[in-house]
């Protein structure tokens, strides 16, 4: 096996040199009775050569990964430059561990310490932690959070956050004594009004909303914060284009108290879902209470600047099931990634395809609600994404637009929201030219026509 | 002598923040190419940014490139040699993986696209589901998780469903006792925390084993809903009675949870669903090879019972007789429900999928057996010379303690550092908990009989060095970039992000 | 005070030879799929290779990924910082490039694949073409030389067909005399020899330029075949003469050849065509930034002007109206026919084409600017401290010398391998050779301000040294690795291979 | 422009800081009438995006990329391992220059002089240098240095070497006082029989035969020496496809003075005939007299090893007009894939990617003669190349091949020798599989009933 370095024969004259008989006699502290007999049931080994070819052959399969796309809802196609992919492709980077040893891990470590102030300067707010798994896990985390800050019980969610994460966050908080509740977001305008939050009390820990919400419209941040405020409970607010950093407030100027984002949109790419980064921010005051790792500022006995990971007594391998945190492995490289990402882009290049993804979406939205048929059903304000109403099963539109024209024209509500049969969401990118949207409301009109 | 490294320029490099340059660009876009809308008519003012992102760093591709190749420069990695710390399997990272990881096909596919447009992405994760399944004798498995951690949650979520539809709600409620050995790693209790247990404390023998007479008289209590077990252990031990542990267990109506990060010990050598586990995670960045990342990501497969099946998370990947032949399956009502949006770190399944087919059934075994004979290479090697606590032969990983050199004054984290001047990643310390001054110690099967005498003969000399100058060893490392950091200092007054000097501090008003 | 660098450790490494350990292997290959004929009736046993290819390495992956990375943190790099090599333009070298070149339907082409199923790649050719025509202003191009010396050679070759066609043989036997500079580089002279021409040398004056009165009077003979220049020459200094001096060679019948290795100094600012120069070569690997990969490859497209576009290399890439667009000719008899095999070395052409567009004609100007500017901002700083022997303005670079130092006894090599203490790769060195103890600095439009301050505070601070402590010069450089080596040992009893200890010699019998 | 660090702002201030009042200032020096006026007209610039799209669509129209190939002649298609590629794209290697200075270049001369060391090994002969730039110009600077060893003018060269070497050594040598004859190969067997080299004589330089020859003949390499050798002439053997040094006798056991190779076949990719890297291998007594870089072991004052450029006294930059050779830049990096290539594969890889070639390539010529109309019209063994005789015009027939089927099914010889109109070049290498192989004979088939 090319991997392993020591041939047959090393090994052998390396059991002679330990004393032990045979291969088999490594294992002898396994009983006889429960080790395998026979070989796994798993193919041969293959080559290089077959290997790829298998996995390109699968890849083939993969129609969507070649198609006009505007898909979004939680996961978003945007440029990523050249050499982020380049520079986590350091083995320096990519084959390090969790940075223990600081002596020869400052590389990792000053990336992480970077990575948490580009958070706090995106989200605004005062510290971050080095990363969650993505932005479902991390809302989830922040839920928990509120209650370990308030040790209130209570938790009332926008019905208009993405339906995956309030998925894992029920999950998540099943066991923890937690009653999670829902506010619906208005029909009309696609927000959630601050008097949806019916069951606001001094029992409520937290009150979570996600903006732009999963139809795409901006909530008012400011307006929940201070309603939330108002009965001692803290705001939690979720993004899951974080591109929109670029162009809207940020939570922390609106009175968030945590805010936890998914970090794809910083070069990361899409993956079929995965490795994502969950960002984590919030208030200095609740340092000893965020979850996850931790990278600050320290010295040597010389002066010299470095970093380390710290407040490690908030973490599982100190306080075991008093911890903060389950979490261990994090996402490291997808958070280098992304620092990778937002350090290149620089500020006005944030700007830039925050401005350009939301030019092209108005664009788009305009030229839809132009063709008979379509209207959007929403009045909020939206960033990229928004919800358009057809004239009929949008799944089965958007079927013939994929299979006709190859274009994926957007998610139809149906898969989370049975009672929105017609409606769909689009998301639009700066990766999407004109002509590309132009193809989108030609093929909308011809296949309704 | 140190034969494995000498000293060389080191590049510095500041905090990208105090590289920056106003006006400074790296970016580069396409022209807008639609008609632009005044932005007030899409966003009203005051929902819009108004600190232009002030304290962000402005500075050129070539600055981002210098910048991140100069810090890279001051990591250890595996490519660089041997990485023995003991539980993490840190072994060598494939090329050819990140390479099918970044195939267009799998890269660019959206989560959401139709399932008749993605079936080359499910049939990945079907089948590696069947091998996965195979290597553990266990025949229900949810990738979703995110990591070990992850998977532990979702492990323990499954018992706790599967005791409340059992016994149903009441009766379940009496059972929420989550037992652990006290060499178990922290993510375990914190994970039982988690689904809501509270956690007893296994003894461990002065074997190293689990304790089973105090296992029994835990199980006695009668509330216990089950066990969280590594094997082998975090001492490096195959918990030789592990089938009459899942009995005890069993027979007390608990259920057996296997952590599976020391699974670079068993694959292809034994099963856990063969021994009697019920449900175990696996660390596809430890076993199977995904790259660690400088902490992630990672992922933590959950494999199962056929009886525990009903309880995995949603959606699950299926075959249809027809096509198209993979869809999602979210029809299961008994379900734990999701643990992440979408389907997990679809990119490290990938990459795990390549290191089976690439290894093949003969080089999964191969593997182990080389990875053990490495640890046992290590442990015969250096027992003349530190204390091996436990007398049982180790498996992949061995333990050593501080014993001898303490009486000097030099403590584990002391070799540690001394190791990296011999230029060496330093092994685990102080894990497991129980050992006091532990030096864990795993070397995996990515690394020649050359470079395991060299980190033999190094520990040998740190042996004698605590000796015959323990200030040599106590002031360790000399030879890095910077020594050891004030850590105490660091969680007193956290500085825990850059913020500009005070004079320009009115342009990031906002932050703080 | 250095402030780039300190030290830290370093991985030692071997030679893989060193390495090797019978039995291993790091190759991977799929099954032989065709009946197997005995070997004996495909090759005659005496033709068959008998030695087992024995003293090759046997080695895993897991090994070679270690050698080569490890030896490779030895190098500095352009990614590291500033390699301020005179005549070397080490610029930054795009990722968006690398890329470009590795797409497959570039990579995976065969250069003998048919013309009409390898438009694209013919298209990269005739638009890069194109381009660069337009920025020497020459119309005339063949991409076929594979680096600098040899497009010198082409060129050569070039003006001496033309002389052969427009003299006739006798007459133009007559004319073997190509005059150079005392200043160029030595692949001028060396490419005039390659191509039949004697050299005679013309001086430089005090200024740096070339002395026109010794060209006239060198013209005067009546046998030049043509003159050599580089401009900006290798001082850094435009030949501000330039037109004069064409017209010189001009009406005494010979061509004026323009070694464009200096080029970044005039891209989008300046023409060589408008200024009489009949044919010039480019470095792609210089102004146009492919990389220099540790000694190439290269590229060094020959530009000329109509008149001796009959005589560029065959075959030539070209447009026909028809399909297909574009098209191999080898219709040209008086072509001095090929240099290489295939078209030049194309992953440069398809980098140096990313590299104009990514420039645009803006930034093609924009990059020339910013490193005039760099060169200038280096020459201010340094000329307190060193002495610089030429007064005029330099373009791109600028010579310095060690004059004022070497009253210390400290001289350029020492000032260059203190440099490394510092952290910066030295300048060029001893080129060109008229100027004794010669600096040749050129920055490069790559690097910023702060680390142009850092390089000029180096310099500034070894020149106190040289004077307080010339000791600490002479035994630079004090931080790396390895200190100088003993050139001179070397080159008298050269040990140019590994082998084997006699031990195992016989394992490569047949080798010596 | 993002690859320039110093801002316009920063650039002012420059400027200001030197005095000098514009940019455009810093060019006084060349005359106003020589400064361009106008911008270049070369296109705007394109952003990453564009840039990208834009080569995307033309690597599109290179076909022949795509297609299943057996195409030869002096440039293979074998596989290259996935780390080749990774390693050479380390910046420590691919962005460093020529090692002039040893101190910080040692990564770059240790790669050298394996790969000296690795070249030696597969020529068998004593030394070889840095690299050249190709197999082709190798061959012109071998026959050159012949001249300087031997001090004699005629050069003769078998009519069966690659017709552009042979092309390229006309051009190098034309000025050179050296006069260039060809010696025919045999129509008969398809190699060069010692005795077709008429013309032999004590004023004769060099013979120069390459082998497996351009009809991919093994020609008898020892009895060629032998010849030479008689009347004080070198052995100059030349090598297109280098995988044939794992099967056939290395030209240094069977007396050749001067080995050249092209190395493209060790892991470096097609790309349209470039960049390749060229061996030259030689014996130690001519050291002095080889063309290009050499590195060498040397110590310093501590006695630690290390690697420096060597015996530069031959290079261009000392010795000027009278240097062995012009050449200054060469492949380093390309040999450095070269090196990591046959370290990866070793010996028991080298060995059996020839095994594969050559059974592959045999069990192809032994179907395709079977197919009527075909036949192979040379009786001398060959590796993994051999010509075919077509029932007709083989340029209409490989291109229907390409077009109708989508193989590329071998060189038509009549791109060089309009004698042979009916003949084509065929090639396998271990990346054909059979079922490529069966197609190819299949179509052959089909195509001319
Ligand atoms: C024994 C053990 N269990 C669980 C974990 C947790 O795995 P992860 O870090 O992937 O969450 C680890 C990894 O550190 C481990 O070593
Ligand atoms: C002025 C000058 N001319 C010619 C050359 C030769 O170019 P190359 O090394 O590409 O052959 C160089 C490069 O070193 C040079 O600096």
């Amino acid at each position: 096996m090319r991997y392993i370095p020591n041939s047959p024969d090393e090994r052998a004259e390396m059991l002679r040199q330990i004393g032990v008989d045979s291969i088999e006699n490594l294992f002898d502290s396994i009983p006889e009775g429960l080790r395998l007999r026979g070989p796994l049931a798993v193919p041969a080994a293959l080559s290089e050569l077959e290997l790829l070819k298998k996995f390109d052959a699968m890849a083939v399969h993969n129609e969507a990964a070649r198609r006009i796309s505007f898909l979004g809802g939680g996961a978003y196609s945007h440029y990523s430059p050249t050499i982020v992919d380049h520079l986590i492709s350091r083995s320096e980077f990519f084959t390090a561990y969790t940075p223990y040893q600081p002596e020869i891990s400052q590389g990792t470590l000053q990336a992480i310490f970077e990575f948490q102030t580009l958070v706090c300067q995106l989200t605004g707010m005062d510290i971050a932690n080095a990363s969650m798994y993505d932005g479902s896990t991390a809302m989830a985390e922040a839920v928990l959070m509120a209650e370990r800050v308030t040790r209130r019980s209570k938790v009332i969610a926008s019905s208009a956050i993405h339906p995956e994460y309030l998925q894992v966050a029920h999950t998540y908080v099943q066991h923890a004594g937690i009653e999670l509740q829902h506010s619906a977001y208005s029909t009309e305008t696609g927000a959630t009004p601050a008097d949806s939050f019916t069951g606001l009390d001094d029992k409520t820990a937290a009150v979570v909303v996600q903006s732009p919400n999963f139809l795409g419209c901006v909530e008012d941040v400011q307006a929940l914060a201070d309603k939330a405020h108002a009965v001692g409970a803290l705001l939690i607010v979720v993004v899951t284009e974080a591109i929109s950093f670029g162009l809207l407030k940020p939570p922390g100027a609106c009175g968030a108290d945590i805010v936890v984002a998914e970090g794809q949109s910083f070069g990361v790419p899409l993956s079929f879902g995965g490795p994502y980064v969950g960002l984590f921010a919030t208030r200095e005051k609740y340092a000893r209470q965020i979850p996850g790792r931790l990278v600050g500022e320290a010295f040597d006995a010389k002066g010299r600047r470095g970093y380390v990971l710290t407040l490690a007594t908030r973490e599982q391998h100190i306080r075991r099931e008093k911890a903060t945190s389950n979490i261990c492995t994090n996402e490291g490289l997808i958070a280098l990634a992304a620092t990778i990402y937002l350090e290149t882009m620089g500020p006005r290049g944030i700007e830039e395809v925050a401005k350009q993804c939301a030019q092209k979406a108005h664009y788009a939205a305009r030229r839809i609600s132009e063709v008979e048929g379509f209207s959007l059903p929403f009045s909020a304000p939206f960033f990229n994404e928004f919800v358009v109403s057809g004239p009929g099963e949008a799944a089965s539109v958007l079927a013939r637009l994929a299979s006709e024209r190859g274009i994926d024209g957007g998610i139809a509500l149906s898969r989370y929201d049975p009672r929105r049969p017609n409606d769909f969401l689009v998301c639009v990118t700066e990766t999407n030219t004109r002509e590309q949207i132009d193809q989108l409301v030609e093929g909308l009109n011809a296949l309704t026509r | 002598m140190i034969t494995k490294v000498t000293t060389h320029i080191s590049p510095n490099e500041q905090l990208i923040f105090e590289r920056s340059q106003p006006g400074r660009a790296g970016f580069s876009l396409p022209p807008l190419d639609v008609d632009e809308t005044p932005l007030e008519e899409i966003i009203p003012r005051e929902f819009q940014r108004d600190d232009a992102l002030a304290g962000m760093p402005e500075v050129s591709e070539v600055d981002v490139i210098r910048h991140f190749t100069r810090i890279s420069t001051w990591n250890y990695s595996i490519d660089l040699g041997m990485y023995p710390l003991g539980s993490c399997t840190m072994k060598y990272n494939s090329r050819l993986n990140e390479k099918v990881a970044r195939i267009a096909g799998f890269a660019n596919l959206h989560p959401l696209a139709a399932e008749a447009e993605a079936q080359g992405a499910l049939e990945v994760i079907y089948e590696l589901q069947q091998h996965l399944a195979e290597i553990t004798g266990l025949p229900g498995i949810s990738l979703q998780p995110a990591a070990g951690a992850h998977g532990e949650m979702t492990g323990i979520m499954i018992i706790r469903a599967f005791i409340d539809a059992r016994d149903g709600k009441e009766k379940s409620a009496q059972r929420r006792t989550m037992l652990i050995p006290d060499s178990a790693h922290g993510t375990n209790p914190a994970s039982a925390h988690l689904s809501g247990f509270t956690v007893k404390t296994i003894k461990s023998t002065a074997e190293g084993l689990t304790d089973l007479d105090h296992l029994r008289e835990l199980c006695a209590h009668g509330n216990v809903a089950g066990l969280m077990l590594t094997n082998p252990n975090t001492l490096g031990l195959f918990e030789r009675n592990i089938r009459e542990i899942c009995d005890i267990v069993h027979d007390a109506g608990g259920l057996v949870y296997m952590d599976g990060a020391n699974m670079n010990a068993l694959v292809g050598v034994a099963r856990p669903g063969d021994m009697g586990v019920d449900v175990i995670h696996l660390n596809l960045h430890k076993t199977f090879s995904t790259p660690h990342g400088g902490g992630g990501p990672g992922s933590g497969p959950c494999c199962c019972t056929k009886e525990l099946e009903p309880f995995l998370p949603v959606p699950r990947v299926v075959t249809t007789g027809t096509y198209p032949i993979f869809k999602l399956d979210f029809n299961y009502p008994q379900s734990i429900g999701r643990v992440k949006a979408f389907y997990g770190n679809y990119g490290m399944m990938l990459r795990a999928l390549a290191y089976i087919l690439t290894h093949g059934r003969d080089g999964l075994r191969e593997a182990t057996e080389a990875a053990v004979l490495n640890a046992r290479y290590i442990a015969h090697g250096l027992v003349s010379d530190y204390e091996k606590p436990f007398a049982g032969a180790p498996m992949h990983e061995v333990v050593f303690t501080d014993k001898r050199q303490a009486r000097k004054g030099v403590h584990t984290l002391d070799i540690a550092k001394r190791l990296i001047d011999y230029g060496f990643h330093p092994m685990t310390i102080y894990f497991p908990l129980i050992v006091s001054g532990a030096m864990l110690i795993e070397p995996t099967e990515s690394v020649g009989h050359q470079e395991l005498d060299q980190f033999i003969e190094a520990m040998r000399a740190i042996a004698q060095e605590a000796l015959e100058d323990p200030e040599l060893v106590l002031n360790a490392p000399h030879s890095t970039r910077i020594g050891r950091l004030d850590e105490a200092a660091a969680a007193r007054k956290p500085v825990l992000r850059w913020k500009p000097a005070p004079a320009e501090s009115h342009a990031t008003a906002t932050q703080s």
